[in-house]
């Protein structure tokens, strides 16, 4: 039976290759697009505008704090009514900026926050203003502390592109999960589905360890 | 504007769908949609002279996938009930079934009773109709519901997390090749009557209800409709194709 | 929309999401301890010298991090029935979060462990501790204090993930929605529903994981 | 040059600075010793508007610093700052971290700063590291790096915030020969530290402050030798026992 | 008492001690002082075996301690060490601090313990402190605790590593003063620091490293008044100079 299984599902390898392009394609442009957003949000939640922080602190907890699959099924069946008809890709791909960018929110905060106060003072005193400060002196250090979490988020953020197969799109785990339907051997499929995301997350893993050592130093 | 013209307008005709019921609607090993209901919503599109677009949920999508605009035509295996028809259109049923119950060749039930019992775990689909008249007909039983698809309440019972199932029987028969010979067995006895089964569509989508059901009639005539069952109700040759 | 949310249909279906609501605290509380177990046993093989048990230890930990718990519960859910074990579902769900928790915690704690201060150590050294009195009095209570915040901030993604025991029919929280829209078919009562009881959950963890963060972590003594 | 009229300044509830008063002339190089806490670094920090203040004025060159229609830009440019940690940029080498400010504040071309960095680096005897990383640099080396920095738009007043406390024995004389320099060359100098020999050598006035008030004032050999108040004599005894 | 014989060690590459033969005799008060990086600390933490060495043979007290057999735990207990960021446990209050090695190396009563604890407390002055935790300590009340936590085992010697640079200049005297009367009760100390005024005032011997040797020794008069090696001359006009 094992054999027969086996056989039928190297049959179907085209169907697993979509599926894996599918979750690049939704990982690639969510993780492009939200790490542009979460920057920004992460300049502001780390500023002093108590208002402006206020705002993405509630974003940032309203996203932390409900489980991704009810974020999705709010965005994809709850907008339409209130105006945004969005297809299930997009709509995807919505999900994941908004998930993932206040994850990175947070991240980026931090990593701003960690940088000693003397070096903004020393920026102050020179006369840079705020911008340049960011720019010049603040975030090419922070980038020491932010980019190893920040590979770790993006691998988090890749895995959670599983989720959104529960929108119909079909990317890797629906694929498998539609098999299985067929295929009625779940080991295999899963172990299959398992195998290529890992192929995609763990070179990301290293890296985020690989950094983490050489920005320990 | 009416749903329907909007439909010709947009030149697409937007389809939600349950992958996993096969053989209304499942994956071919290519990575496509098919199964008779795929085929009778494609002839639809043909007939309007637009493309299809199929729209994959799963079953407790599926009327959020029609309520929030998503898809004009919700096509699943889906019985219209009094409660249902609250929120949304059925169609005239193209199609009826029965509930049955099945249960593991060897485990030695043989009536209604010997599965109603306190002890006795019965799946049932999420929603289904199949779950609503096993709570009216196994009121003594445990009652799970699965999603997925009819497959997952057999693989369920084959794997020891249920101990005997309710669905429709079509879904039961059509489903039992893929699994080892001879493993499930369906009771005699089917619950209730006849279930239709119908397409769905948004109560303001009128024209497109009436539109419908004049497709079926049309193609009831015209024998499609009679070559789209025997090929995919009737025998188990679309196996070999997909 | 919002003119159209019906407020009579959430307090009739209140009953079933307070159940659902119970049954996710129970999730979580049960694979939160199992996990933690799981993790205090893989942090251990994970620093240990001995090679037997170390590599596993590590091969669990980046298998499990590098794939998604979706994948893990459907791999378990699907695939413990053809290695012949038959577990109900909402154990499976439990075993999935156990196990994906578990590499996770195993990695907060070994972060703590290596986050005291290297000058303590030696300060116990010089006065005379053996290796376990140093772990006892030095490390460990101090370890502690840098891992129960980030423990908590796992908690949190934990209650979150168990949503995703929905999709094998584990009656919790987000399955109580889905039930509520397949019956009413009113998603945004239900999913919004659901939203809220998740952020109460959320909320206690946070303030719990705040405060803890307050008053664990010694801040340096110079 | 500088002048602080009746400066009071609060952490909440601390009244850090307690009606300040003072006068520095062009040209004067002012030390300022305390225990610690007393609101030092406070006191010169608020100079450039490092710290806001709640009460008083400080005028600098004719410009009430804490004004809100104040060019801050234009101020800081005429003020230098010397932080008792370095704080020199991590991630650029000496000639960068020297050549920030006149690039991105004073717009000027990458040559011409560089010529001006230069200097400023040959000043403090650091020319041949231009192109090190401060984590390269021994403490002393930091700290002159720092003064560059300080130096290199061309400052009227220099502000020096226990610049030899981080250090190791060894290179506290180097940093200090290039203070003594500067105040060779005339610069203004506001000076927290508790180098009694550079205080002895080169200040003008040395102050006295505890809990956010000026207690004493005087010139160095009156302050060491004479001191007025009992609190600073037991200061100038603790710090001169070991 | 301590005596080195033809020590080694490398780090790495790094020849850190040089062929180092020492003697140290009971009651003696030791100064080392040089360069930073010349490896004054790793001399001192060699003789309780913070570090390990490469050749050579450390004997304290007639045992070699860099033998396998050597009861560590024993010889330890002989030997205090202060260090120069303190480094008392945050987590536990003073008490607890000086109490941890009383109550676990040596096994005594938490009562006698405790009364020891606060002997030693006493004897730096902080009895009333005993409650607190370090982190509501000024640094050189943590520099005093970590020196009463050094003292609670009874240890024949004690080593300080750099103990006051890490403090305010006012909190140097406080620690200073406790360990001018440590020498007065006739302790064997090894002292790292840069203190002249304690040098001079109580040390019988000082010792010059540089690049891993020792390059010179002698009483603390010889030694700042008349170097006699080039090396050590420099260092000393660096350290007297500001
Ligand atoms: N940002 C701040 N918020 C609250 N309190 C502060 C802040 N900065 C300084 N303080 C407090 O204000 C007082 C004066 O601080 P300041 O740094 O001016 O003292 P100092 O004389 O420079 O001391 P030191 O010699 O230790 O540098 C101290 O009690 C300090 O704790
Ligand atoms: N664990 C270590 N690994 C590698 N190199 C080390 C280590 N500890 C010290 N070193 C190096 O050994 C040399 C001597 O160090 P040591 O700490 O003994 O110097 P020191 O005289 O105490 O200097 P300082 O006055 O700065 O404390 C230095 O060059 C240092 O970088
Ligand atoms: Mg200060
Ligand atoms: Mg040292």
């Amino acid at each position: 039976m094992m054999g027969f299984y086996f056989s039928r599902l190297v049959e179907i390898y085209p169907f697993f290759l979509k599926g894996l392009w599918m979750t690049s394609k939704i990982a690639f442009i969510s993780l492009v697009t939200c790490t542009l957003i979460g920057f920004v949000l992460g300049v502001i939640r780390s500023s002093n505008n108590i208002i402006l922080k206020r705002i993405v602190g509630v974003y940032v907890a309203f996203v932390r704090g409900t489980p991704f699959v009810v974020q999705i099924f709010i965005i994809f069946f709850i907008l339409p009514d209130w105006g945004l008809q969005l297809d299930a890709f997009p709509a995807a791909l919505l999900a994941m900026a908004i998930m993932g960018s206040a994850f990175i929110c947070e991240i980026v905060a931090g990593g701003i926050n960690s940088i000693h106060k003397g070096q903004w003072e020393a920026a102050t005193s020179s006369g840079l203003t705020m911008i340049q400060q960011l720019r010049l002196v603040i975030v090419p250090q922070a980038m020491k502390v932010i980019l190893p979490p920040l590979v770790g988020q993006y691998v988090l953020l890749i895995k959670d592109t599983s989720v959104v197969s529960v929108i119909g799109v079909m990317e890797l785990t629906r694929v498998g999960w539609v098999t299985v339907v067929r295929i009625p051997e779940g080991l295999m499929v899963f172990s299959l589905v398992g195998a290529l995301y890992f192929s995609i997350s763990y070179p990301l893993i290293l890296l985020s360890n690989y950094l983490e050592r050489k920005m320990a130093i | 504007s009416s749903t329907l013209s909007e439909i010709v307008k947009r030149g697409e005709l937007r389809v939600a769908v349950q992958s996993g019921a096969a053989p209304y609607a499942f994956i071919d090993k290519h990575g496509e949609h098919t199964g008779s209901m795929v085929d009778f919503t494609r002839g639809m599109a043909d007939a309007m002279g637009v493309k299809i677009k199929i729209l994959d949920f799963d079953w407790d999508g599926l009327i959020p996938a029609l309520l929030s605009g998503k898809a004009d035509i919700l096509a699943a295996d889906m019985t219209p009930t009094l409660k249902r028809a609250l929120k949304i259109s059925f169609a005239d049923p193209w199609m009826s079934v029965q509930t049955c119950v099945f249960t593991k060749t060897g485990a030695g039930y043989q009536s209604l009773e010997d599965v109603n019992k306190p002890d006795i775990t019965v799946g049932v689909l999420l929603g289904s109709t199949g779950e609503t008249i096993a709570k009216q007909y196994l009121p003594n039983a445990k009652i799970k519901s699965y999603k997925g698809g009819g497959r997952m309440i057999i693989q369920a019972l084959l794997a020891g997390h249920v101990d005997a199932g309710v669905n429709d029987d079509l879904a039961v028969l059509t489903a039992l090749p893929d699994f080892p010979p001879n493993s499930i067995r369906l009771l005699d006895k089917r619950l209730g009557g006849k279930a239709p089964l119908s397409f769905a569509v948004l109560h303001e989508s009128v024209n497109l209800w009436q539109w419908i059901n004049l497709y079926f009639e049309t193609i009831r005539s015209n024998g499609a409709y009679d070559k789209n069952i025997a090929y995919w109700m009737e025998g188990i040759e679309w196996k070999k194709d997909h | 929309m919002l003119v159209d949310f019906n407020f009579r249909i959430i307090f009739e279906y209140l009953p079933l999401f307070l159940t659902g609501l119970r049954s996710t605290c129970f999730i979580a509380v049960v694979s939160i301890a199992l996990a933690l177990a799981t993790g205090i046993i893989a942090c251990a093989c994970r620093i240990s010298g001995v090679k037997a048990i170390k590599y596993p230890a590590i091969a669990y930990i980046e298998i499990i991090r590098s794939t998604p718990l979706l994948v893990q519960i459907y791999f378990l859910y699907f695939g413990l029935p053809t290695l012949g074990l038959r577990v109900p579902e909402l154990q499976t769900g439990i075993l999935a979060l156990m196990l994906n928790s578990g590499a996770y915690i195993a990695e907060i704690i070994r972060a703590g462990i290596t986050s005291v201060d290297d000058g303590q150590l030696e300060a116990g050294t010089a006065s005379g501790l053996n290796y376990f009195q140093r772990m006892r009095f030095i490390i460990l209570p101090q370890a502690l204090g840098v891992t129960i915040p980030p423990l908590l901030g796992q908690n949190i993604v934990l209650v979150k993930d168990s949503a995703l025991l929905s999709l094998i029919s584990v009656m919790e929280l987000t399955r109580c929605g889905q039930t509520m829209t397949s019956e009413r078919f009113m998603p945004a009562e239900a999913f919004f529903t659901v939203a809220f009881f998740y952020m109460c959950i959320y909320f206690c963890l946070k303030a719990l994981a705040d405060w803890s963060q307050r008053k664990l972590i010694f801040r340096e003594a110079y | 040059m500088i002048e602080f009229k009746n400066v009071n300044k609060w952490f909440g509830k601390l009244h850090v600075l307690n009606n300040i008063d003072l006068k520095i002339s062009k040209g004067e190089v002012l030390v300022i010793c305390g225990p610690s806490g007393s609101g030092k670094s406070t006191l010169i920090r608020c100079i450039n508007r490092l710290e806001k203040i709640q009460k008083g004025e400080i005028i600098v060159n004719n410009t009430p610093v804490h004004d809100k229609h104040t060019n801050l830009t234009k101020l800081r440019a005429q003020i230098g700052f010397v932080f008792q940690q370095f704080h020199l940029y991590p991630h650029m080498t000496v000639l960068q971290n020297v050549m920030l400010a006149p690039v991105n504040v004073k717009k000027l071309a990458k040559s011409e700063a560089e010529k001006i960095a230069l200097e400023k680096l040959e000043q403090v005897g650091l020319t041949e590291k231009s192109s090190a990383y401060p984590a390269q640099l021994s403490g002393g080396q930091q700290q002159r790096v720092a003064i560059a920095r300080g130096l290199t738009m061309s400052p009227e007043i220099m502000l020096f915030d226990e610049p030899t406390s981080a250090l190791d024995p060894e290179m506290i004389g180097e940093v200090l020969d290039v203070m003594v320099n500067l105040v060779s060359e005339g610069m203004t100098m506001c000076v927290v530290t508790h180098e009694m020999g550079f205080a002895k050598k080169v200040a003008h006035r040395v102050l006295f402050m505890d809990e956010g008030k000026i207690v004493e004032t005087g010139t160095p050999d009156d302050f060491f030798d004479n001191p007025k108040t009992d609190r600073a004599a037991e200061f100038i005894s603790k710090i001169l026992t070991h």
